[in-house]
């Protein structure tokens, strides 16, 4: 924690400055309702953080990266999020450039890391399977050896994003011998390969979020293979120590704080604004409560992080209980809005609610929708509670 | 007063279970999603077998089957994960329909008992949550008959009603008129809820109607009212508690088959812990449900208010939690509209949003209470 | 149900009259309380409800029962409950009374059954040991035959008012063959036999509820064995499926209703009752509907054991559900109260707070704390739990 | 600003835990009971150390400790399921007698410093609940002196007093006084609590006081007290804390050597998930204690006190399902007074019953957020 308060107060200041000159109202006015901007405005917003040379901080210095200790680093997410920057280009900036920078050779960070940067290639992911969620490890799409060529059959599921991507990294099985876990290799992927087709997966409300890919004898150079071959459980597991503060996802129930509080001045329960009634702003304390201590919780870790270079297990409790913040705030959002909660977000797209309900109702439901699915990827609930057994409580 | 099902309502059961799953099985699968029945089909296949209206009263095209046959109905269509229309189009204008003495009236409940949906309720207003005893909407006096002004919002089955139930303030009361959709000055703007339904929004300038189109004064508009949005939530809660059996059964079902970790799902104690809760709860809204009904088929009495409110502010929170767990349980395939299991959670959300909250119906139920113990 | 409604009313109004005639406000006001009558007191109002006839309505009517059917034992319980009668000689009336007739030999009927039901003796009961509490069956007290005695060796524990009685109905191995269950008997004993001695066991609230007694070479002949050598398991398992209506113990939930509704129009939040209180209101009716959901799903239990003469694993869901939500109620009485639940029952001996705080206060925090122990005893919620899933879920 | 001990608060930690073991390993084991530490022994040792007032400004004896040591010393007694009397005998009295000027004053604070617990508040009326801003004790000027009739209720370690801080109305305001508990016309009376610590209440008749008897004048007494139960609820979150600490790490041992139906407790996923779920919500109140402690360190803002009222509103919660969930996870054995995990019960419920239930921390919460926005 070397950093002053007033260097850090600074720091806060400059972004809000670059914000204010730089962010698109209606592009604020989407991420606060939780929606998505667009590609065409994700690559605008991003070109202009690459100018700035905030394209991807966390990154090294040769490839476009700030020099950011993580104290920074977490500053600048964090106000980035409060000013309501879009999240943009996450699988570029946050998965596969940083894997590539530590397992990738010359030749792919070469060709690979300017073009994630620009969203040249817009990337997604490609671990679950079928039958592999949770247990990712039994995953069973397989690469088999062919010349300079690997042959890849299987199928790839819960892609998220995979509609608006050119491009996966994937884990394939390799070899069946040995545990599971050391059979698996990291794959860079060109979706317009031939044989790879797609599905879309529709969300239980109704949006496309998920796909699902076949790959039917697909040829995927051996060069596009990061890392040594059966050496790719290793590589996936290797996320950013930082990234992991962000597994309490505090910035989000930030702004969803703040779009409860506005609602609370807006609607009325009886014949009084939401924020004077006794019951509702005993929930409202209840959530800003949560929130205080998740961040403190944050700023514990970070200073963990700083002090000992990991936070270790400590990410599962960040993660079992950010996502539990966010979810009530979600619920006590669709709450508020009680019968103003019905419509869902297609309905904006005509005027027969014109000036008859507010327009942080727009998303809501469907936010809220939304944020079940955390609980259940990047390790569901259940996984993380047995980290905490097991890893923690030692029981 | 019996808890077990009569004959009849079995009867009524297995009808129901044949009529929706033979409709679920030839749905046409379309765009990935798991086969739901349409709609219109569905209504008038369960009109046709004399269900849809059974707990109408004879004089309005029923055969009296009474709440317990209402909640059977509704229980029955919960369990199926599709849009059926029952209580906007059925239950609300049935109910209001049923109490007039108007021809027209009486016409158009004959034609909900056969799975019709020709009327909506529009009743709810801007910001006024669900308070409907005091609508911005005023009808006034216009030489023979009326003329109204105001806007409505949220009128379930409003986007394809032909007419519409309209409340309005008149004097220092609440009055109810019939309106055909296409009268000059109603303007009808469609719009899909959250679970893919479609409702509406209506403006009201200077519509102007003749005095037969009031179906009930100001001395009674409220209380017909009132007793409208009750069996509204009855129907509700009933809808919830099938809506909740149907998702826990395949729940349970799918942590017997699906494996993890080299072992079944149901092997896991945490998961059969909250399987045993989720089941726990549902069996508290069963009993309440059940209770609900069984003072309701006594009359419409303070108890039965008390009840219905209770088994409605149950079902809220019960149906928003089997649902959740529903999904939860199912890991990432419970999060798709293939698999279903999400339109739980859409529908109970629906209508709690629509016909009040747990604490709405929790202040209710307390309010009846109160008023019980004084009378008594 | 083959009673009329209007039988039914008659009924409770005889039982509300026979209270109104015999019940000393003191008893009443002390069952309110959750705080014992007292010995004396008991045997007092034990000897009316004998001489009314109502001493023990379920036992055989030859044994002074009342012939009543299912559904008038389960009234008669409910307005006793709601009179504020207290809870007398459970030990007696409920469970040895209706085990000896069942399993008992003519002698022990004879003998022990009319000093039971006139509490000439008072029994308690001898099952747990410390090593076996939910996994009864590992329970490991040895009787031994000696000619016309056991020589019985060994510990029971968790004995409640063991303090107050003079006889222990109890289980012992006599065989270690076969299965646990198999090798059990069920034994009578006088606890004034030599080689018995007790240890108080004071629970975490201070009061002495528990008890554990040692045996040390202890004879109790052979002719107070109840039933068959090593049948002891099946008999202390046979209890009255009646008995298990009240799982729920709903009529306790409901006396504490009554007290939480008395202290909402004493006690004010702000400068108004509490029962003016839009929070409280809400905690109320929270409390009142899931009482009311409860005693619905106690009448559908009743039914069907009126149809079918048993109702199964449905018995947990009951104890699961009633003990939830008694404690609930306990909660909401000391969250009521606020700082008047601070004095321990013993400060009502003097007068420190005379006129200062509710007299409803008395006793209430002690009774949230006895009320922890129910979840435990008598299978505890995590046994209930298992027996949902096993059979009534398959899983 | 760090979340992490000082070198200091780990010297100070030591220091306790060492003291507090030993003073437990001797003490005599009577009734069956757990070993506690005799509450007199504990307080005179920890005062020899010097920690027991380390907190306290340099004036009133102590050594300037400040927020982060009477963190370490309330969490460090938490660990021990025993009254010590921190709250009533030290932080209360000690705030305010350390703000004022008056020479009894500081000779008070500093024998409170080594350990004595001389000085009881008495703030509390009865059916007032946790609002001491207006008292109905009241205070006329008499003389040259003052005149105060009035009762008091709930005074913690004022059965055995020597002199009492009493709050009384004076004027408009809220006026603080120093009565020696011999004062004709004061009558204490002491009554245990549920955890077995003695309180009293106060009935004051017709006390006559000199002039130099008021600590705090009606401008200042409001002031004061905030200040002072702001930092009573500070350091009983702190204790809490402890508490839930300590309970979780006896339950867990417990639950890896106590075996049933064959193995041990521990291999029960559903009751592994609970503790997980417990270790959570300890580490969120872990969190936010620190986070306060580091506000107060910085001086005594709105956003000072709204992080000590989240830090209470937390314990009060997490206190109550740690304990509940310790006793129970231990079964028949968890509800004896021997086993002493029952304490942390008691304990939790006599803080929250004493200085706020949660719902009260939370409007408190709430307000000085507010009040902090608005300023910013």
């Amino acid at each position: 924690m070397n950093m002053q308060m007033s260097s850090e107060a600074a720091f806060r200041a400059e972004i809000a400055e670059f914000c204010k000159q730089n962010l698109d109202p209606e592009m604020r006015r989407l991420s606060d309702l939780g929606l998505s901007v667009g590609q065409d405005m994700a690559k605008d917003w991003q070109q202009r953080l690459v100018a700035r040379g905030w394209g991807a901080p966390a990154w090294d210095a040769q490839w476009g990266g700030a020099g950011w200790d993580m104290r920074k680093l977490f500053i600048f997410e964090e106000e980035m999020a409060a000013h309501g920057a879009p999240q943009v280009a996450t699988f570029n900036i946050k998965m596969i450039g940083p894997i590539l920078q530590a397992h990738g050779d010359a030749a792919q960070q070469a060709h690979f890391l300017p073009r994630a940067l620009r969203m040249d290639d817009v990337w997604c992911q490609g671990y679950s399977e079928p039958g592999a969620g949770s247990d990712l490890a039994s995953l069973q799409t397989r690469a088999e050896r062919d010349g300079d060529d690997y042959i890849v059959n299987g199928t790839k599921i819960w892609t998220s994003g995979g509609h608006l991507a050119d491009h996966m990294f994937c884990l394939v099985r390799t070899s069946r011998e040995g545990r599971r876990q050391g059979g698996i290799s990291f794959l860079l992927t060109d979706l317009a390969t031939p044989g790879i087709t797609r599905r879309p997966i529709r969300h239980f409300y109704g949006a496309h979020v998920f796909n699902q890919f076949f790959f039917d004898n697909v040829r995927v150079p051996v060069a596009n293979r990061v890392g040594q071959e059966n050496a790719g459980w290793g590589i996936a597991k290797s996320l950013l120590e930082h990234e992991r503060l962000f597994s309490a996802r505090h910035t989000e129930a930030r702004r969803k704080l703040g779009r409860l509080t506005r609602l609370s001045r807006e609607v009325k329960i009886g014949n009084r604004p939401a924020i004077e009634d006794a019951q509702f702003r005993d929930d409202l304390a209840k959530r800003m409560i949560e929130l205080r201590a998740l961040e403190n919780a944050t700023m514990r870790a970070l200073e963990r992080l700083v002090d000992d270079g990991g936070i270790g297990p400590y990410a599962s409790v960040l993660k079992l209980r950010g996502i539990e913040v966010n979810q009530r705030l979600d619920r006590a959002i669709v709450q508020l809005l009680g019968p103003d909660a019905l419509p869902a977000e297609a309905a904006w797209e005509g005027d027969a609610l014109d000036g008859l309900i507010p327009d942080e109702a727009r998303n809501a439901a469907e936010s809220r929708y939304w944020w079940r699915g955390p609980a259940i990827a990047g390790g569901s609930q259940e996984v993380q509670r047995t980290i905490i057994t097991k890893h923690i409580l030692n029981l | 007063m019996r808890f077990a099902a009569s004959e009849d309502e079995v009867m009524v059961e297995d009808m129901l279970d044949r009529v929706l799953s033979a409709a679920r099985d030839s749905a046409p699968r379309i765009d990935g999603q798991a086969p739901r029945p349409a709609p219109e089909e569905l209504r008038s296949k369960l009109g046709d077998l004399g269900v849809w209206g059974a707990w109408l009263p004879d004089s309005a095209g029923g055969s009296d089957g009474g709440p317990r046959l209402l909640m059977t109905l509704a229980r029955g269509l919960g369990r199926v994960p599709a849009h059926h229309g029952l209580i906007g189009g059925c239950v609300l204008p049935g109910v209001l329909l049923a109490r007039s003495r108007g021809a027209e009236a009486a016409a158009l409940a004959r034609r909900i008992a056969t799975g019709a949906m020709p009327v909506a309720l529009a009743a709810m207003e801007p910001g006024a949550r669900w308070d409907m005893s005091a609508p911005q909407t005023r009808a006034e006096r216009d030489g023979d008959g009326y003329r109204l002004n105001g806007t409505k919002i949220h009128v379930a089955e409003g986007a394809t009603a032909e007419t519409f139930i309209l409340s309005a303030g008149e004097g220092e009361g609440v009055s109810l008129f019939l309106v055909p959709a296409g009268t000059p000055g109603l303007t009808v703007a469609a719009y899909p809820a959250t679970d893919g339904s479609q409702w509406a929004s209506l403006r009201i300038s200077d519509v102007t109607l003749p005095a037969t189109a009031r179906l009930a004064g100001p001395g009674e508009g409220a209380a017909w009212l009132e007793q409208a949005f009750t069996l509204a939530a009855f129907a509700a809660a009933s809808e919830i508690l099938g809506s909740c059996e149907a998702a826990l059964r395949q729940t349970v079902e799918y942590l017997g088959t699906r494996e993890q970790f080299g072992k079944a799902l149901a092997a896991n104690q945490a998961l059969q812990f909250r399987a045993a809760d989720l089941h726990t709860d549902i069996e508290m809204l069963r009993s309440q449900v059940l209770g609900a009904a069984n003072a309701l088929s006594q009359g419409y009495s303070l108890r039965a208010r008390s009840d219905v409110a209770a088994a409605m502010a149950m079902a809220v929170q019960t149906g928003d939690l089997v649902a959740r767990e529903a999904i939860h349980l199912h890991g990432a395939i419970g999060m798709t509209r293939e698999l279903g299991i999400g339109y739980h959670l859409l529908r109970a959300d629906v209508l709690s949003r629509w016909l009040g909250s747990a604490e709405h119906f929790r202040a209710t139920f307390l309010r009846a209470a109160e008023e019980e113990e004084e009378a008594a």
